[in-house]
Protein backbone atom coordinates (compact mmCIF):
# COMPACT_ATOMS: atom_id res chain seq x y z
CA UNK A 1 0.00 0.00 0.00
CA UNK A 2 1.24 3.34 -1.05
CA UNK A 3 1.57 6.04 1.60
CA UNK A 4 -0.41 8.79 1.32
CA UNK A 5 1.02 12.02 1.03
CA UNK A 6 0.34 14.78 3.20
CA UNK A 7 1.84 18.40 1.94
CA UNK A 8 1.90 21.15 4.54
CA UNK A 9 3.38 24.55 3.12
CA UNK A 10 3.52 28.29 4.57
CA UNK A 11 5.05 29.95 1.60
CA UNK A 12 4.65 33.47 -0.43
CA UNK A 13 4.53 31.94 -3.44
CA UNK A 14 1.56 31.90 -5.69
CA UNK A 15 -0.64 28.81 -4.64
CA UNK A 16 -0.55 26.22 -7.65
CA UNK A 17 -3.44 24.42 -7.46
CA UNK A 18 -2.92 22.23 -10.71
CA UNK A 19 0.34 21.12 -8.82
CA UNK A 20 -0.58 20.38 -5.55
CA UNK A 21 -3.71 18.40 -6.32
CA UNK A 22 -1.49 16.57 -8.74
CA UNK A 23 0.91 15.80 -5.64
CA UNK A 24 -1.79 14.07 -3.70
CA UNK A 25 -2.81 12.31 -5.96
CA UNK A 26 -2.90 8.12 -5.59
CA UNK A 27 -3.16 5.39 -8.67
CA UNK A 28 -6.18 5.08 -6.04
CA UNK A 29 -7.23 8.48 -6.05
CA UNK A 30 -10.73 9.43 -8.04
CA UNK A 31 -12.02 12.26 -6.14
CA UNK A 32 -10.36 15.75 -4.36
CA UNK A 33 -12.66 18.10 -2.86
CA UNK A 34 -11.03 21.70 -2.56
CA UNK A 35 -11.27 24.86 -0.43
CA UNK A 36 -9.18 28.20 -2.18
CA UNK A 37 -9.59 30.95 0.57
CA UNK A 38 -9.32 34.07 -1.59
CA UNK A 39 -8.66 37.97 -0.88
CA UNK A 40 -11.93 39.60 -0.73
CA UNK A 41 -11.48 43.18 -2.21
CA UNK A 42 -15.10 43.99 -1.64
CA UNK A 43 -16.94 43.04 1.68
CA UNK A 44 -19.80 44.32 3.70
CA UNK A 45 -18.96 45.66 7.32
CA UNK A 46 -22.00 45.90 9.74
CA UNK A 47 -23.66 46.34 6.34
CA UNK A 48 -21.47 48.85 5.21
CA UNK A 49 -19.85 48.24 1.81
CA UNK A 50 -15.96 48.30 2.68
CA UNK A 51 -13.26 48.04 0.11
CA UNK A 52 -9.50 46.64 0.89
CA UNK A 53 -6.84 47.12 -1.43
CA UNK A 54 -4.96 44.54 0.08
CA UNK A 55 -4.00 42.01 3.11
CA UNK A 56 -0.61 41.58 4.49
CA UNK A 57 -0.33 38.21 5.91
CA UNK A 58 2.00 37.05 8.48
CA UNK A 59 2.42 33.84 10.36
CA UNK A 60 4.74 32.33 13.06
CA UNK A 61 6.02 29.88 10.55
CA UNK A 62 7.65 26.58 12.65
CA UNK A 63 4.41 27.00 14.61
CA UNK A 64 2.14 27.11 12.24
CA UNK A 65 3.37 24.68 10.49
CA UNK A 66 3.35 22.15 13.44
CA UNK A 67 0.09 23.19 13.65
CA UNK A 68 -0.86 22.22 9.70
CA UNK A 69 0.48 18.81 10.61
CA UNK A 70 -1.89 19.10 13.54
CA UNK A 71 -5.01 20.02 10.86
CA UNK A 72 -4.09 16.67 8.85
CA UNK A 73 -3.68 14.25 11.62
CA UNK A 74 -6.85 15.01 13.18
CA UNK A 75 -8.56 14.57 9.54
CA UNK A 76 -6.83 11.74 8.93
CA UNK A 77 -8.36 10.44 12.25
CA UNK A 78 -10.98 11.35 11.92
CA UNK A 79 -11.86 10.42 8.01
CA UNK A 80 -9.44 6.97 7.77
CA UNK A 81 -10.84 6.84 4.02
CA UNK A 82 -8.54 10.37 2.86
CA UNK A 83 -6.13 9.88 1.01
CA UNK A 84 -3.88 12.74 0.22
CA UNK A 85 -3.55 16.42 1.66
CA UNK A 86 -2.58 19.26 1.03
CA UNK A 87 -2.95 22.32 3.05
CA UNK A 88 -0.89 25.31 1.94
CA UNK A 89 -1.44 28.81 3.40
CA UNK A 90 0.31 31.80 1.79
CA UNK A 91 1.39 34.67 3.54
CA UNK A 92 2.71 38.24 2.35
CA UNK A 93 1.31 41.15 1.09
CA UNK A 94 -1.85 39.65 -1.11
CA UNK A 95 -4.36 41.60 -3.61
CA UNK A 96 -8.28 41.13 -3.84
CA UNK A 97 -9.22 38.03 -6.26
CA UNK A 98 -5.66 36.21 -5.21
CA UNK A 99 -6.02 33.06 -3.77
CA UNK A 100 -4.66 32.62 0.21
CA UNK A 101 -5.36 29.34 1.50
CA UNK A 102 -5.88 25.92 0.00
CA UNK A 103 -7.16 22.81 1.77
CA UNK A 104 -7.36 19.66 -0.44
CA UNK A 105 -8.38 15.91 0.85
CA UNK A 106 -8.56 13.23 -1.91
CA UNK A 107 -9.94 9.37 -1.68
CA UNK A 108 -10.94 6.97 -3.65
CA UNK A 109 -15.05 8.27 -3.96
CA UNK A 110 -16.76 11.40 -3.26
CA UNK A 111 -18.45 10.02 -0.22
CA UNK A 112 -16.54 8.83 2.18
CA UNK A 113 -15.86 12.12 3.74
CA UNK A 114 -13.34 14.49 1.37
CA UNK A 115 -16.13 16.99 1.71
CA UNK A 116 -16.64 17.23 5.50
CA UNK A 117 -12.92 16.85 5.61
CA UNK A 118 -11.98 20.03 3.77
CA UNK A 119 -14.73 21.95 5.42
CA UNK A 120 -13.34 20.56 9.23
CA UNK A 121 -9.67 21.67 7.34
CA UNK A 122 -10.49 25.45 7.09
CA UNK A 123 -12.45 25.75 10.18
CA UNK A 124 -9.42 24.34 12.14
CA UNK A 125 -6.88 26.21 10.36
CA UNK A 126 -8.43 29.22 11.34
CA UNK A 127 -8.91 28.08 14.85
CA UNK A 128 -5.91 27.37 15.52
CA UNK A 129 -2.60 28.40 12.77
CA UNK A 130 -1.09 31.10 13.82
CA UNK A 131 -1.57 33.49 11.11
CA UNK A 132 -3.04 36.96 10.92
CA UNK A 133 -3.47 39.28 8.79
CA UNK A 134 -3.88 43.27 8.87
CA UNK A 135 -6.24 45.29 6.06
CA UNK A 136 -5.29 47.85 4.35
CA UNK A 137 -7.85 49.94 2.74
CA UNK A 138 -8.46 53.40 1.42
CA UNK A 139 -9.15 54.95 5.21
CA UNK A 140 -6.03 53.36 6.39
CA UNK A 141 -4.85 49.86 7.91
CA UNK A 142 -6.33 47.43 10.63
CA UNK A 143 -5.33 43.94 12.03
CA UNK A 144 -8.10 41.23 11.30
CA UNK A 145 -9.37 39.98 14.37
CA UNK A 146 -9.86 35.93 14.46
CA UNK A 147 -13.06 34.72 14.29
CA UNK A 148 -12.80 32.32 17.48
CA UNK A 149 -11.02 32.36 20.85
CA UNK A 150 -7.74 30.14 19.69
CA UNK A 151 -7.38 26.58 20.65
CA UNK A 152 -5.40 23.70 21.47
CA UNK B 1 17.95 32.03 36.19
CA UNK B 2 16.58 30.29 33.00
CA UNK B 3 16.96 32.70 29.85
CA UNK B 4 13.83 32.53 27.26
CA UNK B 5 13.22 34.24 24.14
CA UNK B 6 9.41 35.87 23.26
CA UNK B 7 8.49 36.20 19.72
CA UNK B 8 5.99 38.70 19.58
CA UNK B 9 3.31 39.10 16.49
CA UNK B 10 0.84 40.92 14.80
CA UNK B 11 -1.04 43.81 17.47
CA UNK B 12 1.64 42.33 20.13
CA UNK B 13 5.08 43.51 17.72
CA UNK B 14 3.14 46.46 17.04
CA UNK B 15 2.45 47.26 20.77
CA UNK B 16 5.64 46.63 22.36
CA UNK B 17 7.87 47.44 19.50
CA UNK B 18 9.86 44.20 19.03
CA UNK B 19 10.06 41.26 17.21
CA UNK B 20 11.48 39.58 19.95
CA UNK B 21 12.88 39.75 23.15
CA UNK B 22 15.00 38.17 25.81
CA UNK B 23 13.92 37.27 29.67
CA UNK B 24 15.72 36.29 32.66
CA UNK B 25 13.54 34.26 34.71
CA UNK B 26 13.32 32.59 37.73
CA UNK B 27 13.36 28.60 37.49
CA UNK B 28 9.86 27.16 37.61
CA UNK B 29 8.30 30.14 35.83
CA UNK B 30 4.75 29.45 34.90
CA UNK B 31 3.15 30.94 31.71
CA UNK B 32 0.69 32.67 34.29
CA UNK B 33 3.46 34.71 35.63
CA UNK B 34 4.53 35.76 32.41
CA UNK B 35 2.02 38.86 31.13
CA UNK B 36 2.38 40.57 35.00
CA UNK B 37 6.28 40.57 34.06
CA UNK B 38 6.15 41.59 30.49
CA UNK B 39 3.06 44.54 31.71
CA UNK B 40 5.10 45.99 33.89
CA UNK B 41 7.72 45.97 31.51
CA UNK B 42 5.51 47.63 28.68
CA UNK B 43 2.46 49.30 29.84
CA UNK B 44 1.63 50.76 26.90
CA UNK B 45 0.33 47.37 25.64
CA UNK B 46 -0.97 46.39 28.75
CA UNK B 47 -4.30 45.44 26.81
CA UNK B 48 -2.81 43.56 24.33
CA UNK B 49 -0.79 41.37 26.74
CA UNK B 50 -3.45 40.56 28.79
CA UNK B 51 -5.68 39.24 25.76
CA UNK B 52 -2.29 37.33 23.78
CA UNK B 53 -2.55 33.95 23.70
CA UNK B 54 0.73 32.16 24.95
CA UNK B 55 2.54 28.99 23.26
CA UNK B 56 6.13 27.00 24.29
CA UNK B 57 7.94 25.90 21.70
CA UNK B 58 4.95 25.90 19.34
CA UNK B 59 2.44 24.57 21.35
CA UNK B 60 -0.12 26.85 22.89
CA UNK B 61 -0.13 26.82 26.53
CA UNK B 62 -1.93 26.85 29.54
CA UNK B 63 -1.30 29.42 32.75
CA UNK B 64 0.00 26.69 34.66
CA UNK B 65 2.68 25.49 32.23
CA UNK B 66 6.17 25.93 33.98
CA UNK B 67 8.70 27.21 31.24
CA UNK B 68 11.95 25.37 30.94
CA UNK B 69 15.18 26.53 30.34
CA UNK B 70 15.98 27.38 26.80
CA UNK B 71 12.37 27.44 25.74
CA UNK B 72 10.87 29.50 22.87
CA UNK B 73 8.40 31.73 24.09
CA UNK B 74 5.83 33.30 21.88
CA UNK B 75 2.75 36.14 22.17
CA UNK B 76 0.36 36.77 19.78
CA UNK B 77 -3.37 38.01 19.73
CA UNK B 78 -6.00 35.51 18.35
CA UNK B 79 -5.50 34.01 14.95
CA UNK B 80 -7.06 35.32 11.30
CA UNK B 81 -5.80 33.15 8.95
CA UNK B 82 -7.06 31.65 5.63
CA UNK C 1 -24.10 44.71 -8.99
CA UNK C 2 -21.39 41.96 -10.92
CA UNK C 3 -23.17 39.29 -12.81
CA UNK C 4 -21.92 36.14 -11.89
CA UNK C 5 -19.94 34.18 -13.70
CA UNK C 6 -21.07 30.83 -15.32
CA UNK C 7 -18.37 28.43 -16.96
CA UNK C 8 -19.84 25.06 -18.62
CA UNK C 9 -18.02 23.18 -20.85
CA UNK C 10 -17.65 20.18 -22.23
CA UNK C 11 -13.49 19.76 -23.41
CA UNK C 12 -10.50 17.38 -24.71
CA UNK C 13 -8.48 19.66 -23.32
CA UNK C 14 -6.71 19.37 -19.79
CA UNK C 15 -8.26 21.12 -17.10
CA UNK C 16 -6.48 24.08 -15.58
CA UNK C 17 -8.20 24.37 -12.33
CA UNK C 18 -5.97 27.69 -11.17
CA UNK C 19 -7.70 29.25 -14.85
CA UNK C 20 -11.31 28.43 -14.11
CA UNK C 21 -11.22 29.34 -10.62
CA UNK C 22 -9.60 32.60 -11.85
CA UNK C 23 -12.16 32.89 -14.07
CA UNK C 24 -15.28 32.75 -11.43
CA UNK C 25 -13.65 35.33 -9.15
CA UNK C 26 -15.51 38.23 -8.02
CA UNK C 27 -13.98 41.14 -5.91
CA UNK C 28 -16.29 40.13 -3.72
CA UNK C 29 -15.46 36.28 -3.56
CA UNK C 30 -13.91 34.81 -0.45
CA UNK C 31 -14.45 31.50 -0.54
CA UNK C 32 -13.99 28.91 -3.46
CA UNK C 33 -15.19 25.06 -2.91
CA UNK C 34 -14.39 22.90 -5.88
CA UNK C 35 -14.91 18.75 -6.62
CA UNK C 36 -12.28 17.16 -8.89
CA UNK C 37 -12.94 13.86 -10.12
CA UNK C 38 -9.98 11.79 -11.32
CA UNK C 39 -9.43 8.97 -13.45
CA UNK C 40 -8.48 5.85 -10.77
CA UNK C 41 -5.70 3.55 -11.79
CA UNK C 42 -6.02 0.88 -9.30
CA UNK C 43 -9.78 0.11 -7.80
CA UNK C 44 -11.65 -2.45 -6.19
CA UNK C 45 -14.54 -4.30 -7.87
CA UNK C 46 -16.35 -6.57 -5.55
CA UNK C 47 -13.65 -6.85 -3.14
CA UNK C 48 -11.02 -7.65 -6.14
CA UNK C 49 -8.00 -5.06 -7.19
CA UNK C 50 -8.47 -4.10 -11.02
CA UNK C 51 -6.55 -1.80 -12.83
CA UNK C 52 -7.42 0.31 -15.33
CA UNK C 53 -5.10 1.42 -18.32
CA UNK C 54 -7.34 4.39 -19.21
CA UNK C 55 -10.79 5.55 -19.85
CA UNK C 56 -12.66 7.11 -22.73
CA UNK C 57 -15.05 9.56 -22.61
CA UNK C 58 -17.38 10.48 -24.90
CA UNK C 59 -20.43 13.13 -25.07
CA UNK C 60 -23.70 14.26 -26.23
CA UNK C 61 -22.39 17.45 -26.52
CA UNK C 62 -25.13 19.87 -27.44
CA UNK C 63 -26.93 17.70 -24.77
CA UNK C 64 -24.63 17.63 -21.97
CA UNK C 65 -23.57 21.24 -22.43
CA UNK C 66 -27.28 21.84 -21.86
CA UNK C 67 -27.60 19.86 -18.83
CA UNK C 68 -24.47 21.33 -17.57
CA UNK C 69 -26.33 24.20 -17.52
CA UNK C 70 -29.60 23.41 -15.70
CA UNK C 71 -27.27 22.22 -12.98
CA UNK C 72 -25.82 25.88 -12.50
CA UNK C 73 -29.38 26.88 -12.74
CA UNK C 74 -30.30 24.30 -9.92
CA UNK C 75 -27.42 25.35 -7.96
CA UNK C 76 -28.35 28.88 -8.05
CA UNK C 77 -31.87 28.16 -7.08
CA UNK C 78 -30.75 26.21 -3.74
CA UNK C 79 -28.18 28.13 -2.47
CA UNK C 80 -28.77 32.08 -3.69
CA UNK C 81 -25.71 33.22 -1.85
CA UNK C 82 -23.44 31.12 -5.04
CA UNK C 83 -21.76 33.50 -6.79
CA UNK C 84 -19.07 32.18 -9.77
CA UNK C 85 -19.31 28.73 -11.09
CA UNK C 86 -17.86 26.09 -12.81
CA UNK C 87 -18.67 23.03 -14.04
CA UNK C 88 -16.55 21.49 -16.73
CA UNK C 89 -16.24 18.26 -17.96
CA UNK C 90 -13.28 16.91 -19.74
CA UNK C 91 -13.63 13.72 -22.67
CA UNK C 92 -11.60 11.44 -24.79
CA UNK C 93 -8.72 9.02 -23.70
CA UNK C 94 -7.71 10.06 -20.20
CA UNK C 95 -5.00 7.56 -18.00
CA UNK C 96 -4.81 7.46 -14.46
CA UNK C 97 -4.47 10.31 -12.40
CA UNK C 98 -6.07 12.56 -14.65
CA UNK C 99 -8.60 15.25 -13.63
CA UNK C 100 -11.97 14.47 -15.64
CA UNK C 101 -13.93 16.80 -14.17
CA UNK C 102 -14.10 20.40 -11.94
CA UNK C 103 -17.64 21.41 -10.22
CA UNK C 104 -16.11 24.81 -8.62
CA UNK C 105 -19.04 26.86 -6.58
CA UNK C 106 -17.94 30.76 -5.44
CA UNK C 107 -19.22 32.59 -2.42
CA UNK C 108 -18.02 35.73 -0.19
CA UNK C 109 -18.25 33.36 2.96
CA UNK C 110 -17.30 29.53 3.66
CA UNK C 111 -20.65 29.11 5.47
CA UNK C 112 -23.12 30.03 2.84
CA UNK C 113 -23.37 26.90 0.89
CA UNK C 114 -20.50 26.50 -1.43
CA UNK C 115 -19.72 22.84 0.32
CA UNK C 116 -23.13 22.07 -0.17
CA UNK C 117 -23.42 23.47 -3.42
CA UNK C 118 -20.41 21.44 -4.95
CA UNK C 119 -21.23 18.04 -3.96
CA UNK C 120 -24.79 18.97 -5.48
CA UNK C 121 -23.26 19.79 -8.82
CA UNK C 122 -21.13 16.83 -9.34
CA UNK C 123 -24.32 14.09 -8.00
CA UNK C 124 -26.59 16.05 -10.30
CA UNK C 125 -23.84 15.73 -13.19
CA UNK C 126 -23.54 12.24 -12.47
CA UNK C 127 -27.25 11.75 -12.94
CA UNK C 128 -28.05 13.39 -15.91
CA UNK C 129 -26.15 14.64 -17.75
CA UNK C 130 -24.64 12.62 -21.15
CA UNK C 131 -21.53 11.62 -21.19
CA UNK C 132 -20.14 8.15 -20.91
CA UNK C 133 -16.97 6.12 -20.25
CA UNK C 134 -15.12 3.10 -21.21
CA UNK C 135 -12.79 1.47 -19.67
CA UNK C 136 -9.89 -0.33 -20.66
CA UNK C 137 -7.95 -2.30 -18.82
CA UNK C 138 -5.28 -5.39 -19.16
CA UNK C 139 -8.49 -7.78 -19.77
CA UNK C 140 -10.17 -6.08 -22.08
CA UNK C 141 -12.46 -3.12 -22.54
CA UNK C 142 -16.39 -2.47 -21.10
CA UNK C 143 -18.72 0.60 -20.75
CA UNK C 144 -18.92 1.75 -17.03
CA UNK C 145 -22.65 1.35 -16.10
CA UNK C 146 -24.01 4.84 -14.33
CA UNK C 147 -24.65 5.01 -10.90
CA UNK C 148 -28.25 5.91 -11.72
CA UNK C 149 -31.03 6.03 -13.34
CA UNK C 150 -31.55 8.91 -15.61
CA UNK C 151 -33.20 11.96 -14.37
CA UNK C 152 -35.27 14.56 -16.29
CA UNK D 1 -44.96 11.25 -42.48
CA UNK D 2 -42.12 13.39 -40.35
CA UNK D 3 -38.27 12.61 -41.30
CA UNK D 4 -36.33 12.67 -37.57
CA UNK D 5 -33.00 11.80 -36.88
CA UNK D 6 -31.61 9.73 -34.19
CA UNK D 7 -27.99 9.94 -32.76
CA UNK D 8 -26.90 6.68 -30.94
CA UNK D 9 -24.11 7.12 -27.99
CA UNK D 10 -22.21 4.56 -26.20
CA UNK D 11 -23.19 0.85 -26.16
CA UNK D 12 -26.29 1.97 -28.24
CA UNK D 13 -23.90 2.91 -30.95
CA UNK D 14 -22.01 -0.03 -30.34
CA UNK D 15 -24.88 -2.58 -30.91
CA UNK D 16 -26.53 -1.25 -33.76
CA UNK D 17 -23.19 -0.49 -35.63
CA UNK D 18 -24.39 3.44 -36.43
CA UNK D 19 -23.25 6.76 -34.94
CA UNK D 20 -27.16 8.30 -36.24
CA UNK D 21 -29.86 6.99 -38.55
CA UNK D 22 -32.76 8.62 -40.20
CA UNK D 23 -36.26 7.70 -39.75
CA UNK D 24 -39.45 8.71 -41.46
CA UNK D 25 -42.09 8.49 -39.21
CA UNK D 26 -45.61 8.97 -39.13
CA UNK D 27 -47.04 12.58 -37.72
CA UNK D 28 -47.83 12.15 -33.76
CA UNK D 29 -45.67 9.40 -33.49
CA UNK D 30 -44.55 9.48 -29.36
CA UNK D 31 -41.30 8.39 -27.63
CA UNK D 32 -42.89 5.09 -26.80
CA UNK D 33 -43.44 4.29 -30.22
CA UNK D 34 -39.97 3.97 -31.17
CA UNK D 35 -38.12 1.54 -29.62
CA UNK D 36 -40.57 -0.79 -31.26
CA UNK D 37 -39.73 0.15 -34.53
CA UNK D 38 -36.06 0.45 -33.66
CA UNK D 39 -36.18 -3.46 -32.37
CA UNK D 40 -37.65 -4.65 -35.44
CA UNK D 41 -35.02 -2.92 -37.68
CA UNK D 42 -32.10 -4.22 -35.00
CA UNK D 43 -33.00 -7.11 -33.85
CA UNK D 44 -29.71 -7.68 -31.99
CA UNK D 45 -29.80 -4.65 -30.11
CA UNK D 46 -32.80 -5.23 -28.44
CA UNK D 47 -31.39 -5.39 -24.94
CA UNK D 48 -29.82 -2.32 -25.39
CA UNK D 49 -32.90 -0.31 -27.33
CA UNK D 50 -35.13 -1.59 -24.13
CA UNK D 51 -32.75 -0.23 -21.57
CA UNK D 52 -32.57 3.23 -23.32
CA UNK D 53 -33.21 6.33 -22.35
CA UNK D 54 -34.29 9.07 -24.96
CA UNK D 55 -34.43 12.34 -25.16
CA UNK D 56 -35.80 15.00 -28.01
CA UNK D 57 -34.34 18.34 -28.96
CA UNK D 58 -31.60 18.01 -25.78
CA UNK D 59 -34.30 17.02 -23.27
CA UNK D 60 -34.62 13.67 -21.84
CA UNK D 61 -38.36 12.74 -22.99
CA UNK D 62 -41.06 10.99 -21.36
CA UNK D 63 -42.90 7.94 -23.69
CA UNK D 64 -46.21 10.14 -23.79
CA UNK D 65 -43.94 12.56 -25.73
CA UNK D 66 -44.72 13.60 -29.24
CA UNK D 67 -41.97 13.95 -31.83
CA UNK D 68 -42.07 16.66 -33.75
CA UNK D 69 -41.30 17.24 -37.47
CA UNK D 70 -37.23 17.79 -37.90
CA UNK D 71 -36.69 16.56 -33.99
CA UNK D 72 -33.48 15.63 -33.15
CA UNK D 73 -33.65 12.77 -30.76
CA UNK D 74 -31.48 10.51 -29.33
CA UNK D 75 -30.92 7.23 -27.39
CA UNK D 76 -28.71 6.27 -25.53
CA UNK D 77 -28.00 4.04 -22.20
CA UNK D 78 -27.68 5.69 -18.53
CA UNK D 79 -25.40 8.35 -18.39
CA UNK D 80 -21.60 7.42 -16.22
CA UNK D 81 -19.77 11.44 -16.69
CA UNK D 82 -17.91 12.81 -13.94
Amino acid sequence: MIKSPTIIKITEKELDINDLLAKITLPSTGAICSFTGLVRGQTNRDGFPSETKYLEYEAYIPMAEAKLKQVAEEIRARWPAIQGIAIVQRIGRLYPETPTVLIACAAAHRDTGAFDAARYGIDRLKEIVPVWKKEVGPEGEAWVEGEHQGGK
Amino acid sequence: MNQITIKLFATLRDHIGEREIRLDLPQNTRVRDLKPILTARYPAAAASIEAALVSVNHEYALPKKQIPAGAEVALFPHVSGG
